[in-house]
């Protein structure tokens, strides 16, 4: 386990009818560090970020986060799959019962009828993933798994919670609230207003943290573009997952909370958290990433530090065009 | 094997009938973007209007259907100006709600107008005149058509041609296509979109009046639910032939018409669930292949 | 008196400001690149310039009019015509339909129109009946073009004509390019491409983001090491 | 002995209207708080309304000659195990969600729409056409024990408030935790919602089975209320009366839904009076006026008012399909 580094990328492909969008791209992001990609448009960093997220299945290759491939770590877990085939089994056996019902009322036949029914559910429900796995290309699309386990994403264009104010946007992604069982709150478990109150205290740290005090109660619609990708951040701190996938974190912001905000992003690095980021301002890419990856057409043109990227006569020419 | 064949010409009479209601339905679906749930109201009231034509006014039962078709186009001009222009930006649920009231609304008024009674069309009776009797072995069969089948089937198929040539022919239609495949380039090329929607109402409104003349004469029962009893099934016939595309409703209208007659024949179901079948057979489309059979093409 | 006149335009999605105020002019012969790195702004200027986007501040005449506000309609049906970067034909339309739907202001265009258009793009006539969505890339861009120009513009405003394209159909565009400029319609173009949209233009501008950086002639931008520095920063 | 004139009439008024209310706090748990376009509110309220009369069939009457228990038996002149037949009721109803919510849940707002319309004229058409479960067109009697008991009319009322203030209970708490919290970010953004590690469909499920299970009970009540029910008390249309409590009164808000089913309490009872002041018009008229009624106002308040007394904007304006 121990070689196997946070995220690693194998050689995943993306088609999208007869457009290759990503094509066999593959690389490695270390625990602890800050990697950026960077690429002209239409290289294919947004289809790539979207897969290491889970919210696009790849064609070809595999990504693993800690040693796991992504399409494990989606799988259903074993009560929502017996949730489903229970389900299957009482409409199948529902639907013999009916049948039945209506040629002879006898309650043998009845019973048999909603047996055959029951394991006619079962069935189903196994041939289901079958035709999933075939008509929709792909096993599991079920990202929040990927970042309930420690991966988390941020928005390109922000997608803010429009409807939830600030404080609301913030409150909402730590993991595990049991307040979230909505049984558990009318049954006022002391574990719902503890995790609460302590969700609270933090999203008031990451207030002061990201200097947003003074927005605490307003409507995230209401945010300028720069305070909605300053929330964005503060939405991925308060759930605390271990690599961060930010998608240009700094566009639109100013430059004084531009520059408090890289500031962040390595405190945080060396904390021990790992981000990976697409970002055009070629001044902050340079400054922050440890390492970078350039992506062209698809491809993954080199990979290398960031005097080694903006020396080299390849990136040049890919920017530049010719 | 003859109540087979004759649940098969059912299927397709009554596809014929939802054939031009799906048309209109999905017209407005793909180049408005909404779900117009007052489509049914629309059926209802071409049905009421001819009767008023040919019961009322004694007028022949064809003039009766022009009337439909002029007067329930020219409701979705009204609609469109009055209600509609303002609403260009809104969302769709805004636009799917707006559509709630007015089928609410529209069915009202019919009410007040006809009340609430059953109306008959009253057209002469008429035995159906048997076609392709014979036997093949042990085997009888024979299908009976009346001559009302028969008009609505040809008159149908000749609305849905008119369509076709006004889309790919005139210059209007042209631009309603254009708008369905893309709005926006729609506005950067300088079509007139504010216009393209007004007739698209029109022609949406026109041709569900028509389909609930045929459904008058078809069934030859009035009843202010009537439209609202069939519209699932115009819908089921949207969706599976793919919102958006009049051509692929057009193939829906008739599968989803065949699929609901033959429905009779399975055991254990009774001819009361040939609406809900055809449901069944919607959110079947909706869960696969949501794109329906068209795959958003025309 | 430049046939466009950009000055200071200030302008922006929501409430993000991404234009500065750029100043840009375009003489009725020439073709005008502006290029720039990600995210400088190229295509939100072009839309500013177009009236699809709003402009905050500042004015754009086209042929000595004050046309900043104006609709998209009247630019058209006045000479400016503009060519989307992406999803810019109509796909489930035939060639032929899209040409008309490129005329739809002049009611029904004259034959002279599709012409013109066929005499520019010989392929475009040999596959008239064919639904623009199955035609290749390069034949689609071709076919955007075309649709614009059914209103014989005096001015093309081009959103990254070589987006998307192999690099040897990337030439087979720019020469198009310069032909119908030779038919004497100024062309306005914002390219990723750079060095190859300098090589083609008469002139260029460098965005970075939001303000104008640089103007010269293609040439003089080409061979300018601070341009290449620009894109990958310091 | 019960009570007459107006006093009657104001009592059956807050009866109807604390159901109404109660089935519009179930519609805003789903549409208002999770952006679940549901137009099959007739038919859980249905369903509700059928299980208290299917089980309160004495032995030999029972729909599958069970021999059900007694449920509600009239022991010492009060009605003691109406909470069963209404938590029965509640629970059915939500089994069928749950059914439904399988293939529906994950359709986009628009083919919600249709797909619930469906669902919900398929419930009536099984209403109308299993005459051996429901009666058929002709109905199915309830055995209510509030009939023998002084103040019938005041019992359910009594009844009927305590049930709407548990529910408002149930569904404030809900909205103010955190699960309420989980479940705008979905009516807001579902992919937000997934990128910050909820489970969406299982949250969406959640909203609509309580929604539905709220409905249910609502269904319960309406049994007590009119002893006899057909499948005409649960025809499509009289979902859009909920829809006109929650739209007017604020999509997104419990207070709005109560204010919501006091207004459509107004716009039913309004052309009754009609009727009076004007002879010429006849009960089928004003009936007639009603639906002509609640169509103007969906609109009217959607053109104008989107957002309703108490509503939240961003919901009815943000495009969140």
């Amino acid at each position: 386990m121990s070689d196997e580094p946070l995220l690693a990328v194998d050689g995943i492909e993306k088609h999208f009818g007869g457009i290759t969008a990503v094509d066999g791209v593959e690389f490695e992001i270390e625990e602890g560090t800050i990697v950026g990609l960077i690429g002209p448009n239409g290289a294919g960093k947004t289809t790539t970020f979207k897969m290491l997220g889970g919210f696009l299945p790849p064609d070809a290759g595999e990504i693993r986060y800690r040693g796991t491939d992504l399409q494990d770590i989606m799988q259903p877990s074993r009560a929502e799959k017996s949730y489903f085939t229970g389900s299957a089994a009482l409409v199948a056996g529902l639907g013999g019962l009916a049948l039945a019902s209506q040629s002879t009322p006898s309650t043998a036949i009845q019973a048999g009828a909603a047996a055959v029914g029951a394991g006619a559910g079962l069935g189903a429900y196994r041939g289901q993933e079958i035709l999933k796995t075939r008509h929709f290309g792909h096993k599991y699309s079920r990202p929040f798994q990927v970042s309930r386990a420690g991966m988390m994403r941020t928005f390109q264009i922000t997608r803010e919670l429009e409807g939830l104010t600030v404080f609301e946007n913030l409150l909402l992604s730590p993991k595990n609230q049991p307040g979230e069982n909505v049984l558990k709150t009318w049954m006022r478990f002391n574990s719902v207003t503890e995790t609460e109150a302590a969700n609270h205290e933090r999203a008031e740290e990451v207030l002061d943290l990201l200097d947003l005090e003074h927005l605490r109660d307003e409507y995230a619609g209401n945010l300028s573009g720069g305070q909605r990708k300053l929330l964005e951040l503060g939405r991925v701190l308060m759930a605390d997952p271990d690599l961060i996938l930010l998608d240009e974190p700094v566009a639109g912001v100013n430059p004084t909370l531009s520059k408090t905000l890289l500031a962040r992003i390595r405190d945080l690095r060396d904390q021990g958290y790992t981000f990976c980021i697409v970002e055009h301002d070629m001044d902050v890419i340079m400054n922050l990433s440890e390492r970078i990856i350039v992506m062209h057409q698809g491809q993954k043109l080199m990979e290398g530090t960031p005097e080694e990227v903006q020396g080299n006569q390849r990136v040049i020419d890919a920017y530049l065009g010719g | 094997m003859a109540l087979e064949l004759q649940l098969v010409v059912n299927g397709i009479v009554f596809g014929s009938i939802i054939l031009l209601a799906s048309i209109g339905l999905s017209l407005l679906y793909g180049i408005g973007d909404f779900a117009n749930f007052a489509h049914g109201e629309f059926l209802t009231l071409g049905a009421f209007i001819t009767f008023a034509g040919y019961v009322t006014f004694g007028l022949p039962i064809y003039v009766a259907g022009l009337m439909a078709f002029l007067f329930v186009g020219a409701l979705g001009v009204l609609i469109d100006r009055i209600l509609m222009t303002r609403h260009r930006d809104s969302t769709p649920i805004i636009l799917l709600i707006l559509t709630i009231g007015l089928a609410l609304f529209l069915r009202a008024v019919i009410r007040l107008q006809w009340g609430d009674n059953q109306r008959t069309l009253g057209m002469p009776l008429e035995r159906g005149t048997e076609l392709l009797q014979g036997s093949v072995g042990w085997i009888d069969y024979g299908i009976r058509i009346t001559s009302t089948d028969i008009a609505i089937v040809f008159l149908a198929l000749v609305l849905a041609t008119g369509t076709h040539l006004f889309l790919t022919r005139t210059r209007m239609g042209i631009a309603m296509r254009a708008m369905s495949d893309n709005k926006s380039l729609a506005k950067v090329a300088g079509i007139d979109t504010d216009t393209v929607m007004t007739v698209t109402w029109a022609l949406s409104g026109a041709l569900a009046g028509t389909g609930g003349m045929l459904l008058a004469m078809q069934t030859g029962v009035l009843f202010p639910r009537m439209g609202f009893n069939i519209v699932l099934v115009v819908f089921a016939a949207v969706i599976l032939g793919g919102i958006g595309s009049p051509y692929g409703a057009m193939i829906g209208a008739y599968i989803i018409g065949i699929a609901q007659e033959v429905s009779v024949m399975i055991p254990g179901i009774s001819a009361e669930y040939r609406y809900a079948f055809a449901f069944l057979i919607m959110i079947a489309v909706l869960l696969y292949k949501p794109q329906g059979l068209a795959g958003g093409r025309w | 008196m430049a046939l466009l006149e950009a000055r200071d335009v200030v302008s922006g999605y929501g409430d993000v400001e991404i234009i500065h105020g750029v100043s840009i002019d375009v003489a009725s012969d020439e073709i005008v690149s502006i290029i720039g790195p990600n995210g400088a702004g190229k295509s939100t200027l072009m839309k500013t310039l177009f009236s699809l986007v709003d402009c905050w501040d500042g004015t754009v005449t086209f042929r000595g009019e004050d046309v900043t506000h104006d609709q998209t309609s009247d630019l058209s049906r006045n000479g400016m015509c503009y060519v989307p970067q992406t999803d810019n034909v109509f796909p489930t339309l035939s060639v032929e339909e899209n040409l008309r739907m490129g005329g739809y202001i002049l009611g029904d265009p004259p034959k002279e129109n599709y012409e013109r258009i066929y005499n520019h793009f010989p392929i475009l006539e040999e596959r008239k009946s064919q639904q623009a969505g199955s035609m290749s890339g390069g034949q689609q861009q071709m076919l955007a073009i075309g649709r614009a120009l059914m209103l014989d513009p005096e001015l093309l405003l081009l959103d990254e004509p070589s987006a998307g394209l192999a690099p040897d159909l990337v030439d087979d565009v720019f020469e198009k390019i310069i032909e119908i400029n030779e038919d004497d319609t100024a062309i306005l173009m914002v390219e990723q491409n750079a060095r190859k949209a300098l090589k083609f233009s008469d002139r260029g501008y460098v965005l970075e983001m939001g303000e104008n950086r640089f103007e010269d002639t293609g040439e003089v931008l080409l061979n300018d090491s601070k341009v290449g520095e620009l894109y990958l920063g310091g | 002995m019960a009570l007459s004139g107006p006093a009657a009439f104001l009592v059956s008024m807050l009866t109807l209207g604390g159901i109404y209310a109660i089935l519009a706090i179930g519609l805003n748990i789903q549409w208002g708080q999770t952006g679940l376009f549901n137009i099959s509110v007739a038919a859980f309220w249905g369903i509700g309304a059928y299980t208290a009369a299917l089980v309160s069939k004495v032995g030999g009457e029972t729909a599958f000659s069970w021999g059900l228990p007694f449920l509600w038996v009239d022991v010492v002149g009060f009605p003691i195990p109406i909470p069963v037949a209404v938590i029965l009721a509640a629970i059915v109803s939500g089994v069928v969600a749950v059914l439904i919510g399988i293939p529906t849940l994950r359709l986009r707002t628009d083919y919600l729409a249709i797909a619930s319309l469906g669902l919900a004229e398929t419930i009536r058409l099984i209403f109308l056409n299993e005459g051996w479960l429901t009666g058929g067109g002709t109905g199915s009697t309830v055995s209510n024990p509030l009939v023998d008991l002084q103040y019938t009319n005041l019992t359910l009322l009594v009844i009927t408030l305590v049930v709407l203030g548990i529910v408002y209970w149930l569904a404030e708490t809900g909205v103010q935790s955190p699960w309420g919290r989980a479940l705008e970010a979905i009516r807001d953004d579902e992919e937000v919602a997934q990128a910050l590690g909820k489970n969406t469909f299982s949250l969406k499920m959640q909203a609509f089975v309580i929604g539905s299970m709220i409905m249910g009970v609502a269904g319960a009540l309406t049994a007590l209320r009119l002893n006899y029910i057909t499948p005409f008390e649960f025809i499509p249309e009289f979902t859009f009366y909920v829809w006109i409590a929650v739209i007017v009164g604020g999509s997104g808000s419990n207070r709005g839904a109560i204010i919501g089913a006091g207004f459509l309490m107004v716009l039913l009872e309004g052309p009754r009076f009609l009727s009076d002041f004007l002879p010429g018009l006849s009960g089928s008229v004003a009936a007639d006026l009603r639906f002509l009624l609640i169509g103007l106002v969906l609109m009217l308040v959607v053109t104008y008012r989107p957002q309703g007394f108490l509503g939240d904007k961003q919901l009815m304006t943000e495009d969140n399909t």
